[in-house]
């Protein structure tokens, strides 16, 4: 009983916290830096299987024809480290194209059109926020739903037939900014101010936060349900303009328009170090993976490698991706 | 010694566990505790919230690993590796909250995991439903075993636990506050079927924070202090102010009451909140520089009223007035705008942002002074939270490291500073010391007779009746979600605090 | 009577309803929907979905989803095609045993990469979903395996068979979901799969092998999209590296969620399974009749997911008030 | 002058109706000399070839053949590519409405003759007379919407097919699945229904499974454009009597045959101008810069469906 009275004090040391980690450790141990690697390799190795690679020119060209599913995936990184995921822009983009295109040909003038592309963008990222913030359903599930529902309603509105573009709205790739096509230089703009955005403004700050813990987030008075709300919508209207873009690159629309895209995106987001779960990522990151993805293909398209080949690497490189950021992850955790 | 323990002293205990240690990423939760028991006895573990009943209980059955120690059954070495071996070993546990299979019928979570059949062997419904229907009836509870445990109140869930615990005959029934939850005849029926089995020779480990329980049922007492064992006796060996001694460890004058002088104009007044099925009817007031404790027992519905006074959960009718003013508090940032704040009672689910830097965290509930102009001005950012950090004391290596990686007391000080940014006038604290180690404690009290003193409005929710004793000017009990009591600090003891939480019309007298 | 208003109120008498409703009105304006014949065809257009439904109703229990099944059933199909064009002597039955184990193999892959790096199934079946679909391009040499090479045995089975000429393959659809129903409802690891769906993080506590279990759904998963790839072969003819299996997928995924799979894991059962497979088979058999363009199929297939899922979520959310803690 | 390059673009990798046409080039390529790839995208999307044509400048090839997916999506690339030199030609398939963005095009047939050569064929089988109906590809396919006008056209106009009643026109978007539920519907909705034209090789092989699985051969003729290879067997059991195609192989030979001409200056790429193939004889560049290697479509049937290996 004596022991009783005098407690051992509680053993404060094994309470106390670890250490700070080494800056290098910080610098080295980030998704990021793992895609650059994975980036400077995809050069060499494509300029090894290839002899006509390696052309500034031709790389920026041939980046412009992915520019505009790089651009919505900036987007989807913030939608993803906001904790939630959206399947669908990629139909979204096929039925805002659709629509503006038949908006334009059946006589709208095209500022109009364009207009009404948004607006359908804007409505279809407010369908997905309504079944998922209002609804509460999950958002993988949603998102493939309407993934369906937009692609089916492109098909409902254009058939298999392909909408001509008016002439004067056809080719924005073919202008160049420095030499640089402007779908180029629209996604590179975007990804700077989203980084800003994302890195620097409170908003950014909130959108980790209710992506790393949306309960603590709302005890903390953030209004999850809006930030995720503005995500969703925004995203909408991003997939549009990359619609309208790919319209104009296209000269003509059909409901095939970027098909099966949304892997795409999500591993633009994945290779880039964005945690699937929600809370980590960044806009550099999917920068860096865009033309890593761009790289890849281009480097075997340009080798006249079977395209099986291609989806082949990419699936790998979704899931070696997810493995890697999620091992290093785990090891920057606690 | 005397009495049943004397006589049992001779043979070999059924359990004896020897230098049990258990750590939980550095934090020691259980320290070098040895414990006997005994074939055919009902023992009690007992301690404050945090103390190491649970997990102490939890290595038995095998859901932890010790750190350190061995078990020994019957006198010989066991590894118990996981529920699974504990089961085939004849121990089981009723946790503390109760574990359930939502989507399958009652019947089902009964026998899940206890059967050794291989995977592709049939399920024997037919029985499986008979047997189950005879349990319930065995406990004298109304519950269609076909349907699925869904929708089943916690009461009900903790029955079923409790079926299951039977059902499997077990040599060692562990009870980890199987009470809290249950109205008076549940708890009845239970004390009858807890003695029936100690007639059969079985062994019952039961855990609780209600002392008259513990003296009803139980035939020795083993107190846990911060992780420390610090005795075991018969319970007759001990008065409850002996139990409490040990459980507190040090006399309770130490803690008593400074009594505050300036108190203040109302800040928050509540009238008739009622959230059916969570709280009927809630009614008090908190005035400046005043803290109001509100005690009760886990599940009374301190928490919920709680959150809808913050606009987590608002309630459905009833009013809140802050200052006054009729103030309508539907997300919780209404409440910060109106000067609330609340430190919630689960730090993990609803306060850290554990991957995200402690100055993160900090300043997460004040983004308009961090970034006046959208943009995040890292200066001020700094500024407050090192700030925050010196006037609460945390101990931390860098304000940039994740705050997952500080200690409990450590993270709850970084989300108490989180708040003290927004300058509350009325500061809701729910349980804020639960898992702190005393060090600590004793330094949050200090800090929380501060707030009070700087002329805040504190609402004090504890399950610590000393904690409340000690801090508060005033003390409110819920039980059932009904406000049962208020006492002004003179009149409040520990005793009444028990009486009123305890739910209507138990008189344990009857029980025992 | 009480007995009577449970099974009313089941999940599965609604679905069974809006079947009735949906053939019913179809039937008002085009007769001929009614008829035996058109049962026959509705019955010929579900085989492969509702094999492969019975897979993915256990893998959404589970509380994952597999999306590379079109791709599992299209690389198991090119797998034993390969074998019926290259090695004809090899006795066609053992297509079987080859198509099946393809798809069990490639299951097992998702369901290892899902345990033992704790992925997300959604994640990770996306990237197999090209894997394995690019696989089938390479092995093949993106040649389409022709109509002449599979043999005549198998193609029969979905045209006749000794038993009132009902197409075979229709029985092998309903003898999986009787199996289906078995393993789910009467074997212990099939409940366990239902408790894993239902509380993971207690899963363990009741000695559940979480990680033995979760391969376990996904090898039969696969291996039921197998059976579905070499049941292609016998249906369609031919085996084609590009089409074959592709965006099956999400005509399943409808399926089981129209069926009342719920999404959160732990809700599901084979009898509804079984009728929304049907109704989606009601749906495309109803669309040609009524002149309606298959362009719209897709769009209807995307509103019917959405109702379910909202379905879905009011029947949950009944069950769930009270206990909830916080509104997530 | 060294072995110049050609690459032809298909539709998609694994559409068997490409391998014979690339043999085509091949054999060609080996009496001709000059170096032949075929590349083509995963799937047939409109936008899916425009990567590979750009790869294709790049690496300088002197001849682009391609089986358009969109007749006007790859209008800017194309031009590209004619700008950098780059003889552009269509085979099987053609800009339609936008010629003027490739050099040449290679089609198999005189698609004017396809129309009326099917319904022929298809009033052969029925004695003239009875309802028949069209199972077409997709409702925007070109070559079979300018088919189907013409059929319509013949039925309309040639008194020798006054008895034989064109029901409906419908669309299995060359899926499988799809063709066989628009199938099915054609038989519910026409009870008596004599033949169905199909002109296109995933719906023609999928009606005649629909006969031969219904077992109504003999109450419903199956005709239209089919791949021999895919219609072996229904030819065989008797299922489908007669169908027809051109010998895409030929349009391989033709291709490489009119590249090697117009490189090394032989041939004029002028609408009138002919010049001779082996095998072909002699091919005249009709307007629009259109050749093709066949005048008639061939009719296969039980006698000669084994002499073709395609
Ligand atoms: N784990 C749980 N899951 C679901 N409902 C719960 C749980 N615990 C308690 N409840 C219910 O919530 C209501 C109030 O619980 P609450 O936690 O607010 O009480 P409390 O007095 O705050 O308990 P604590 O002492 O843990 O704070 C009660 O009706 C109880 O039945
Ligand atoms: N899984 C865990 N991870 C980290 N810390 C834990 C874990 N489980 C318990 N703890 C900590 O261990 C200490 C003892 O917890 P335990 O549940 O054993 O206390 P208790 O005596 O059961 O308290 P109560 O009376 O409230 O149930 C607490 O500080 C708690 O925070
Ligand atoms: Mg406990
Ligand atoms: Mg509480």
């Amino acid at each position: 009983m004596s022991a009783a009275e005098t407690s051992p004090p509680a053993n404060v040391a094994g309470r106390e916290s670890a250490p700070p980690r080494p800056l290098w450790h910080l610098v080295l141990v980030r998704p990021e830096t793992l895609t650059l690697v994975l980036l400077i390799l995809g050069v060499i190795v494509a300029s090894r299987l290839s002899p006509y690679f390696l052309d500034i020119g031709y790389i920026l060209r041939s980046f412009a024809l992915s520019a505009e599913i790089a651009l919505v995936a900036l987007v989807l990184t913030m939608v993803i480290i906001a904790g939630e995921i959206d399947l669908s822009p990629a139909a979204n983009m096929a039925l805002s194209a659709c629509i503006f295109a038949w908006a334009q040909a059946s006589g709208v003038p095209i500022p109009l059109a364009v207009l009404l592309g948004l607006l359908a963008g804007l409505a279809m990222g407010g369908v997905n926020a309504f079944f998922v913030i209002v609804m509460q359903l999950p958002s993988i599930i949603v998102t493939i739903g309407t993934l369906i529902l937009y692609r089916g309603l492109a098909q409902i509105l254009a058939g298999d037939r392909s909408i001509r573009i008016a002439e004067g709205f056809i080719g924005v790739d073919r202008i160049l900014v420095l030499g640089v096509p402007l779908p180029v230089v629209v996604f590179v703009l975007a990804a700077i101010v989203l980084a800003l955005v994302l890195g620097g403004t409170i908003f950014g700050r909130q959108i980790y936060q209710i992506g790393t813990n949306e309960v603590a987030a709302r005890h903390a008075g953030i209004r999850s349900r809006r930030i995720k709300l503005i995500l969703f919508l925004m995203i909408g209207v991003v997939a549009a303009i990359a619609g309208i873009m790919t319209a104009s690159r296209l000269g003509s629309v059909r409901y095939d328009l970027a098909l099966g895209k949304e892997l795409e995106m999500v591993l633009m987001a994945m290779l880039g170090g964005t945690y699937i779960f929600g809370g980590r990522g960044t806009i550099p990151g999917t920068f860096l993976a865009a033309w890593l993805l761009v790289v890849v293909s281009t480097g075997m398209t340009v080798a006249n490698l079977l395209p099986a080949i291609q989806m082949t690497v990419l699936g790998i490189l979704l899931i070696v991706s997810i493995i890697a950021t999620n091992f290093i992850y785990s090891r920057t955790q606690r | 010694m005397t009495g049943p323990a004397a006589l049992s002293q001779t043979q070999v205990p059924l359990i004896s566990a020897r230098g049990i240690s258990k750590q939980f990423a550095g934090v020691e939760v259980l320290r070098d505790v040895d414990l006997d028991l005994r074939v055919g006895e009902i023992h009690a573990l007992l301690g404050e919230n945090g103390a190491g009943k649970s997990t102490f209980a939890k290595i038995l059955a095998g859901v932890h690993r010790p750190t350190t120690g061995t078990i020994a059954l019957n006198g010989e070495q066991v590894e118990v590796a996981n529920p699974v071996v504990a089961q085939r070993l004849g121990i089981t546990l009723i946790h503390q909250e109760p574990i359930s299979f939502p989507d399958l019928s009652v019947a089902e979570n009964l026998v899940l995991g206890r059967s050794e059949d291989g995977w592709f062997s049939p399920v024997p419904w037919a029985k499986m439903t008979r047997d189950a229907r005879a349990l319930m009836d065995l406990l004298g509870v109304d519950i269609d075993v076909t349907q699925p445990m869904r929708g089943l109140s916690i009461a009900d869930q903790q029955m079923v636990e409790i079926a299951r615990a039977l059902a499997s005959d077990s040599r060692l029934i562990i009870m980890d506050e199987p009470t809290a939850p249950l109205t008076p005849r549940e708890v009845e029926t239970l004390f009858g079927i807890a003695r029936r089995l100690r007639s059969e020779g079985r062994t019952i480990v039961f855990i609780s924070h209600r002392l008259e329980e513990v003296r009803a049922l139980c035939d020795r007492v083993t107190i846990f202090r911060d992780g420390n064992k610090v005795g075991t006796h018969t319970i007759d060996e001990l008065t409850d102010a002996d139990i409490i001694r040990l459980m507190i460890g040090r006399p309770l004058k130490e803690y008593l009451h400074k009594p505050r002088t300036e108190i203040g104009a109302v800040a928050l007044e509540v009238e008739n909140l009622t959230l059916p099925g969570r709280f009927e009817a809630i009614s008090f007031s908190v005035r400046r520089g005043e803290i109001v404790g509100l005690g009760g027992l886990v599940g009374a519905g301190r928490t919920d009223v709680a959150r809808a006074i913050f606009g987590v959960a608002p309630a459905l009718s009833g009013t809140i007035r802050i200052n006054g003013k009729q103030a309508t508090i539907r997300e919780p940032d209404d409440a910060i705008a109106l000067g609330l704040a609340f430190v919630p009672e689960d730090r993990a689910q609803a306060g850290i942002f554990r991957s995200l830097s402690v100055e993160q965290n900090i300043t997460a509930a004040v983004p308009a002074r961090i970034a006046p102009r959208g943009f995040i001005r890292r200066s001020v950012e700094k500024a407050l939270s090192s700030e925050a950090i010196r006037s609460l004391r945390v101990r931390l290596a860098s304000a940039r490291q994740p705050i997952g990686e500080l200690s409990g007391g450590n993270q709850q000080k970084a989300i108490l500073a989180r708040w003290l940014l927004t300058d509350p006038t009325v500061l809701i604290l729910d349980e804020p010391t639960r898992g702190i180690d005393i060090g600590v404690k004793a330094e949050f009290y200090d800090r929380i007779g501060e707030l009070a003193a700087s002329g805040r409005a504190i609402l004090l929710i504890s399950s610590e009746l000393p904690e409340l004793l000690a801090l508060s000017d005033r003390i409110l009990v819920m039980s059932e979600g009904r406000l049962t009591a208020e006492f002004p600090r003179a009149e409040a003891s520990q005793e009444k605090i028990m009486k009123a939480a305890v739910p209507r019309s138990a008189t344990l007298g009857e029980a025992a | 009577m009480s007995a009577l208003r449970s099974l009313l109120l089941r999940r599965e008498a609604g679905i069974l309803v809006m079947i009735m409703l949906f053939c019913l009105a179809v039937g008002l304006y085009k007769p001929q929907f009614l008829t035996g014949n058109n049962l026959r065809v509705i019955l010929l257009l579900t085989p492969l979905i509702m094999i492969a439904a019975m897979g993915q109703m256990l893998v959404l229990v589970a509380r994952h989803v597999d999306l590379s099944m079109g791709s599992i059933l299209g690389l198991s199909a090119m797998v034993t095609g390969m074998m019926f064009r290259d090695m004809p002597q090899i006795p066609w039955m053992l297509g079987f045993a080859v198509a099946i184990g393809t798809g069990a193999l490639l299951g097992l892959i998702n369901g290892a990469l899902v345990t033992l790096f704790r992925l997300p199934a959604i994640i990770v079946t996306l990237g197999t979903l090209n894997l394995y679909r690019g696989l089938t391009f390479i092995i093949s040499n993106a040649r389409q395996v022709d109509r002449q090479y599979i043999p005549t045995e198998l193609k029969a089975m979905s045209q006749t068979s000794p038993i009132f000429g009902v197409p075979s393959i229709i029985f092998i659809a309903f003898g999986v979901a009787i199996l289906a129903y078995y393993f789910t409802m009467h074997t212990r690891v099939g409940r366990q799969v239902f408790a894993l769906g239902s509380n993971p993080v207690a899963a363990p506590l009741r000695g559940i092998k979480a990680n033995q279990v979760t391969l376990l759904v996904f090898t039969i998963s696969g291996a039921l999209a197998g059976l579905a790839g070499i049941l292609y072969a016998s249906r369609w003819g031919f085996v084609n590296p590009s089409n074959t299996g592709a965006g099956f997928e999400f005509q399943v995924i409808a399926a089981v969620v129209i069926g009342g799979v719920s999404i959160n894991g732990g809700v599901g059962s084979v009898p509804g399974v079984v009728l929304g497979v049907l109704l989606l088979g009601c749906v495309s058999a109803a669309l040609p009749l009524l002149g309606i363009p298959g362009a719209a199929q897709n769009a209807i297939y995307g509103t019917v997911i959405l109702i379910a899922l909202l379905i879905d979520r009011t029947v949950r959310q009944q069950g769930v008030l009270g206990l909830r803690r916080l509104p997530a | 002058q060294d072995a110049f390059s050609i690459v032809y673009i298909g539709k998609n990798t694994g559409n068997p109706y490409f391998d014979s046409i690339t043999g085509g080039f091949v054999d060609a390529c080996v009496e001709i000399g000059c170096q032949f790839e075929f590349v083509a995208p995963a799937t047939a999307e409109a936008t899916s070839q425009i990567p590979f044509i750009e790869a294709q400048i790049q690496r300088g090839v002197d001849v682009i053949a391609i089986a358009p997916n969109s007749p006007d999506a790859l209008n800017q690339v194309l031009d590209s590519a004619k700008a950098a030199g780059i003889l552009v030609m269509t085979v099987n398939g053609d800009l339609v409405g936008n010629e003027e963005h490739r050099d040449a095009s290679i089609l198999p047939v005189d698609f004017t003759k396809t129309g009326p050569n099917q319904v022929e064929l298809a009033g052969s089988l029925i004695g003239y007379e009875g309802e028949i109906a069209i199972l077409s590809a997709t409702t925007e396919a070109p070559d079979q919407n300018t088919w189907i006008a013409a059929m319509n056209d013949t039925l309309a106009n040639d008194p020798k097919y006054a008895n034989m009643k064109l029901v409906a026109t419908v669309y299995g978007d060359d899926q499988p699945e799809k063709s066989t539920a628009e199938m099915e519907a054609l038989l519910a909705n026409y009870p008596n229904l004599k033949a169905v034209i199909a002109p296109t090789t995933v719906g023609i092989a999928a009606a005649a499974q629909v006969v031969q699985s219904r077992g109504i051969a003999d109450q419903v003729a199956v005709t239209g454009l089919g791949l021999p290879s895919e219609m072996r067997d229904f030819i065989k059991d008797g299922t489908v009597e007669a169908f027809q195609l051109w010998s895409p192989y030929n349009e391989g030979v033709l291709a490489a045959y009119f590249a090697k001409g117009v490189l090394d200056g032989s041939i004029k790429n002028e609408v009138g101008e002919t010049f001779e193939v082996p095998n072909l004889g002699t091919i005249t560049i009709d307007p629009n810069n259109m050749m093709n290697t066949q005048a008639e479509l061939t009719t296969f049937n039980a006698e000669n469906i084994d002499d073709f290996d395609f």
